[in-house]
């Protein structure tokens, strides 16, 4: 009976809810991209939790190595989002 | 005997850290909260440091708890003055 | 005792890791929710510690916890001036028409369904609890992968090609960002206080990324995390005045963001010609093509950081910026045209009409 | 001498709550920035206690990363855009 | 032979740099790839087509620990499509872009989705996939935004957020398969998959993700306006590709991985989608006032007919004639993705000579633009689904196979859905060839034309001649 990697685990698809309901809803731009970085968050609490093994065992490395990927992915689409929705604001000035 | 020392090192820290953070919820405004903090953080800190380097009794160890420490010192000092800095200029433009 | 108090600090970090995702996501303040989604950030690297993933957790706390927060602050950047000091209440737009009341509650059940749905499912996974896991393969090929940490194994070796397109990624990244406008206008020079701070916290930041660079083939660390604490470097220097941060110009610029993608391909190419697999190398030779590998990826990881910060290629200094549009309203008050969301109904062309006007030549 | 680093570990996490608080509650930008700095601290202090306590000498190394962005973050929000005008 | 499989990223992804650090020769470098990629392409097809299925196992790990990729007949034949599409696309944009620095920010990102195209139709490994989905969706958005103008701006923002939001539920799915299954690999996990709500909630999870990328209805407002204000080679590998590959992994999952667990009912909603995309679709081409939105909405539509197969697949038995409906979903897709980027890059043209895209200013293109005009007179053939398009022989399969497992219903839908196509299709050609005397000189054949030609043709006279090689294709390895 390992409590950790439930607790965490249960936690991850409650963040990954929040996120997405920010995601799906929120009007403004910002919140939803936080939305969803809070939605990549949770999955990623899953995945660790997952390689979780309890104190004193080796983790599985592999959802460690996938969760490293994933927040570098999430950290460029958050840039792009945020250099076009610049973009967009000038834009919206000219008209 | 240093088991002894590192842990009342170890607790003093404990209450400068609760100390501080006690100040950042009861104090009245951002900079009487800054005073109270930067010594209470800084000091829980140093205090903690010392007691877990005490405890390992590993040089190497010992010596990046010091960085660590240092870091910390010198950044939450000039970081304070910052944003008091940037508050006080909020303040004075509104 | 000590499980216990483990449990108890479970709890307290769990639920400090909820709340702060709900109430960076139910203000409606765009800096406030960009300030606790840091906090968030920050509570989340220390999960990772807690959950033994030290690897993340140091990319998190570099990534996390500073750097989309210096990304976020940024765009937020440009706000009205009293938002700043005082939390004035923004103007709430809610027409609580019947037809967005439904809209939020089915959202909110279907939320609550996923939520449901992944932890039955989780629930199922854990009883199931696959014996067979990629962890003991990992382990039983960790001697001959050219590293001694089974994380870093798995990204440069094991799944090296994951890695070489997560760094085609953020060249992509980096290439919308260019196409889409000039950097922007950039921060006041530092004053004497802010000076100080760069003047060491610049240094320590570069070692710290090299030691991190060098200590990841057999401890928690890699490029990654290096390349991340490089870029902190360029964007405090960004932060004190600088310009150019440091970063070429021209297409030496090029030649760092693509550095990472490229050294990958040669060394995965070369190996192909040279008759092994794309990307297998050579048991005695693999420590140092992955150091290789690692050394460009970190290099290219922090430009494409530092690059995203800026809003775009740097601008030599003194040279005026022509042709930029710098945004003056902020994307937090920025709204998508349709107000249905995401999760409207279908959008007609309407938006679609000003193209005309692309240029009007005679038929 | 483990229980003690628990339920140390305990204490600290008990302030980074505190902290969070004032985070949450702002009221100003400035106050929740300088709540960010108490936790960032906590954090570090959080780190060091977890290191020995779960025998992982690494998090000594997120700690010292930990402590370097939180000095970047406040510069962040601190930092003074220039107008386009500026120039 | 299996190096192709490496060659096929290996070369854009190259090429992608190479433009990059060159500028001034990116036109050249790029057509030199896209001519060598698709020379790959083809070769590989030709293994396939003799050897059956191959695979690569990268750094020689054994898929697993490592990441395989696969080429079956189905990912061959899309390779190969992807490569055509591409290279015509390629050669018509070497026109296209007029300013040195407008070609020198499009080829690199061009060729990085091309990179992100292969690799995803290759994969073999779910989290490699979310990648691919990754590089697909931010390179995609990338070059939608280049249009720059504020609507093209508005649609690439909203076109990346919902790309995020699905890749997000893509990889919530694949870290629970990992959870319970303890792999990654598409074909390990599909002898391990087993009914339960751990795999029904990961495959739920993966295809909204994907159904979201692939804007099947009522999930498609997000693809008219991004595809509409695009640069019209985007517009066309958008519209004939990116949608595609999320589509192919909707199909990839359903049928190879997780086919065991997969219950009527679920099929039928999925066809039920399918035919209200055909409806709705058809219905706002027919009304929408100009060229490229027309042709987007067409697209909406189109992916409509696609899921309109899956109820019918599981319906059937496995034996000649599940296979023979499955060779009619491909060759369905196929027709349209070179029908569709024919007609982009067509459209593209007429926007360019005339200024504007306005469906009912048309008068006289025709006489103008002879060449063009038949182009999206082919591309509207393979559209409706008339001899001697591909797309007949795959409305047929599916007609025939709606009869065949006794729902009728779905033939009145592909009917109501030719007609309107017909109507919107006739209605464009109409203006075309209205009579409206101009005193301009015509345009015989220009170089930019070619590819739209070749396209449409191929869309139509190729794919109807190609039909048997392609049930080949697919039979040989299923």
């Amino acid at each position: 009976m390992l409590t950790a990697h439930w607790l965490y685990g249960i936690t991850g698809c409650l963040v990954v809810a929040l996120g997405l309901r920010t995601a799906l809803l929120h009007a403004l731009l910002l919140h939803r991209l936080i939305g969803i970085n809070v939605m990549g968050a949770g999955v990623f609490l899953m995945l660790i939790a997952v390689a979780y093994r309890g104190p004193g065992v080796a983790p599985d490395p592999v959802p460690h190595a996938l969760v490293l990927t994933g927040i570098v992915v999430a950290v460029s689409a958050t840039a792009l989002a945020l250099a076009l929705a610049r973009r967009l604001t000038a834009e919206q000035d000219d008209e | 005997m240093i088991e002894v020392m590192s842990s009342l090192l170890i607790v003093s820290g404990l209450g400068f850290y609760l100390a501080g953070s006690i100040g950042l919820l009861r104090l009245p405004d951002l900079y009487s909260r800054l005073h109270a903090l930067t010594k209470a953080d800084n000091l829980g800190l140093g205090l903690l440091t010392a007691g877990l380097g005490l405890y390992t009794q590993d040089l190497l160890i010992a010596l990046k708890l010091v960085l660590i420490w240092l870091a910390v010192l010198a950044a939450s000092a000039a970081s304070a003055h910052l944003i008091a800095q940037h508050a006080r200029r909020r303040e004075t433009q509104s | 005792m000590t499980t216990s108090a483990m449990l108890i600090l479970d709890i307290l970090m769990v639920l400090s890791l909820l709340s702060l995702a709900a109430a960076a996501l139910a203000t409606s303040d765009a800096r406030r929710s960009v300030i606790l989604f840091m906090a968030f950030g920050l509570v989340l690297a220390l999960a990772w510690a807690r959950l033994q993933a030290p690897d993340v957790a140091l990319a998190e706390a570099a990534i996390g916890a500073g750097l989309s927060g210096a990304l976020l602050l940024a765009a937020v950047g440009d706000q009205p001036r009293r938002a700043l000091t005082g939390d004035t209440k923004p103007v709430h737009h809610h027409d609580h028409s019947n037809l967005k009341l439904m809209l939020e509650w089915t959202v909110t059940l279907l939320c609550i369904a996923v939520a449901g749905a992944l932890a039955w499912a989780l629930a199922q996974a854990f009883e199931r609890a696959p014996q067979a896991t990629l962890a003991q393969a990992v382990s039983e090929n960790l001697a001959t992968s050219g590293v001694s940490n089974p994380v870093t194994a798995v990204l440069l070796n094991f799944r090296a090609y994951d890695t070489l397109l997560e760094l085609a990624v953020l060249l992509t990244a980096v290439l919308g960002i260019f196409a889409l406008g000039p950097a922007r206008p950039g921060y006041r020079t530092a004053g004497p206080v802010f000076g100080g701070l760069v003047r060491w916290l610049v240094p320590v930041l570069i070692l710290a990324a090299a030691y991190l660079l060098w200590v990841g083939a057999h401890a928690p660390g890699g490029a990654f995390q290096a390349g991340a604490t490089l870029a902190a470097a360029g964007v405090v220097l960004r932060l004190a005045g600088q310009r150019t941060v440091g970063l070429p110009q021209g297409p030496t610029l090029h030649l760092v963001i693509a550095a990472g993608v490229g050294t990958f391909l040669l060394v995965g190419l070369s190996l192909l010609v040279l008759g092994r697999p794309f990307l297998g190398y050579p048991p005695a030779w693999a420590g140092g093509l992955i150091l290789l590998i690692e050394t460009a990826a970190m290099l290219a990881i922090a430009a494409t950081l530092v690059l995203a910060f800026l809003g775009g290629r740097p601008q030599p200094p003194r040279v005026n910026v022509t042709g930029g549009k710098p945004p003056a309203a902020s994307i937090s008050t920025l709204r998508p045209r349709s107000r249905e969301g995401l999760s409207g109904a279908d959008v007609p062309g309407a938006e679609s009409h000003k193209h005309f006007s692309e240029e009007n030549r005679q038929c | 001498m483990s229980e003690l680093l628990a339920v140390s570990a305990l204490a600290l996490i008990l302030s980074l709550f505190l902290g969070l608080l004032r985070v949450v509650r702002g009221p100003g930008a400035g106050d929740r920035m300088l709540a960010m700095q108490l936790i960032g601290t906590t954090g570090v202090g959080l780190l060091l206690l977890l290191s020995l306590l779960l025998d992982q000498t690494a998090l000594i190394d997120v700690a010292l990363i930990l402590a370097l962005l939180a000095a970047v973050a406040a510069a962040a929000f601190t930092g003074e855009e220039l107008e386009t005008g500026d120039d | 032979m299996s190096d192709t499989l490496i060659w096929l990223f290996a070369l854009p992804l190259t090429g992608a740099v190479a433009t990059l650090l060159l500028p001034r020769q990116a036109t050249a470098l790029a057509n030199v790839t896209a001519v060598a990629t698709t020379a790959v392409a083809a070769t590989l097809l030709h293994a396939v087509s003799r050897q059956g299925t191959l695979s690569y196992e990268i750094g020689g790990w054994s898929a697993g620990l490592g990441i395989a990729l696969r080429a079956d007949g189905l990912s061959t034949l899309l390779l190969m499509m992807t490569a055509l599409v591409v290279l015509a696309s390629s050669v018509y944009a070497s026109a296209y872009f007029s300013k040195a620095a407008e070609r020198a920010r499009f080829w690199p990102l061009w060729l990085l989705l091309w990179t992100a195209l292969n690799a995803l139709l290759l994969s073999g490994d779910l989290f490699n996939l979310y990648v691919t989905l990754e590089l697909l969706g931010l390179s995609a958005v990338a070059l939608a935004s280049l249009g720059g103008k504020l609507a093209a701006v508005q649609a690439a923002l909203r076109y990346l957020l919902v790309g995020l939001l699905g890749s997000m539920m893509f990889l919530a799915g694949v870290s629970l398969v990992y959870a319970g299954y303890g792999t990654l690999d598409l074909s390990t996990l599909a002898h391990t998959v087993e009914a339960g709500p751990l795999a029904w909630t990961a495959l739920a999870l993966m295809t909204a993700g994907l159904l979201l990328k692939t804007a099947l209805f009522p999930l498609h407002f997000w693809l008219p306006p991004a595809h509409a204000s695009a640069p019209a080679p985007v517009s066309a590998v958008l519209s004939a590709l990116v949608v595609k590959a999320a589509f192919y992994l909707v199909l990839r999952l359903w049928l190879d991985v997780f086919a065991d667990l997969l219950t009527p009912a679920a099929a039928r909603l999925l066809g039920v989608m399918g035919a209200a995309a055909i409806l709705w679709g058809s219905w706002r081409a027919l009304r929408t006032e100009r060229l490229k939105l027309l042709a987007a909405y067409s697209t909406v539509a189109q992916l409509g007919y696609l899921f309109l197969f899956f109820p019918i697949l599981l319906a059937m038995p496995p034996g000649p004639a599940r296979d023979a409906a499955l060779g009619g979903l491909v060759i369905l897709a196929l027709t349209h993705g070179f029908a569709k980027a024919g007609l982009f890059l067509a459209i593209g043209i007429i926007q360019q000579r005339c200024g504007h895209d306005r469906i009912c200013e048309l008068d006289g293109t025709a006489q103008r633009l002879p060449a063009t005009t038949f182009a999206i007179a082919l591309g509207g053939v393979a559209l409706i689904g008339l001899p001697p398009s591909g797309a007949f022989l795959g409305k047929w399969q599916l007609i025939g196979g709606a009869f065949a497992t006794g729902q009728w219903l779905w033939v009145l839908v592909i009917i109501a859905g030719s007609l309107l196509a017909a109507a919107y299709i006739f209605r464009v050609l109409g203006h075309a060839f209205g009579n409206r005397a101009y005193p301009q000189s015509t345009v015989t054949v220009a170089r930019e034309e070619w590819p739209a030609l070749v396209l449409t043709g191929t869309a139509v006279i190729g794919l109807g001649l190609a039909g048997a090689p392609v049930w080949q294709l697919l039979g040989s390895n299923a």
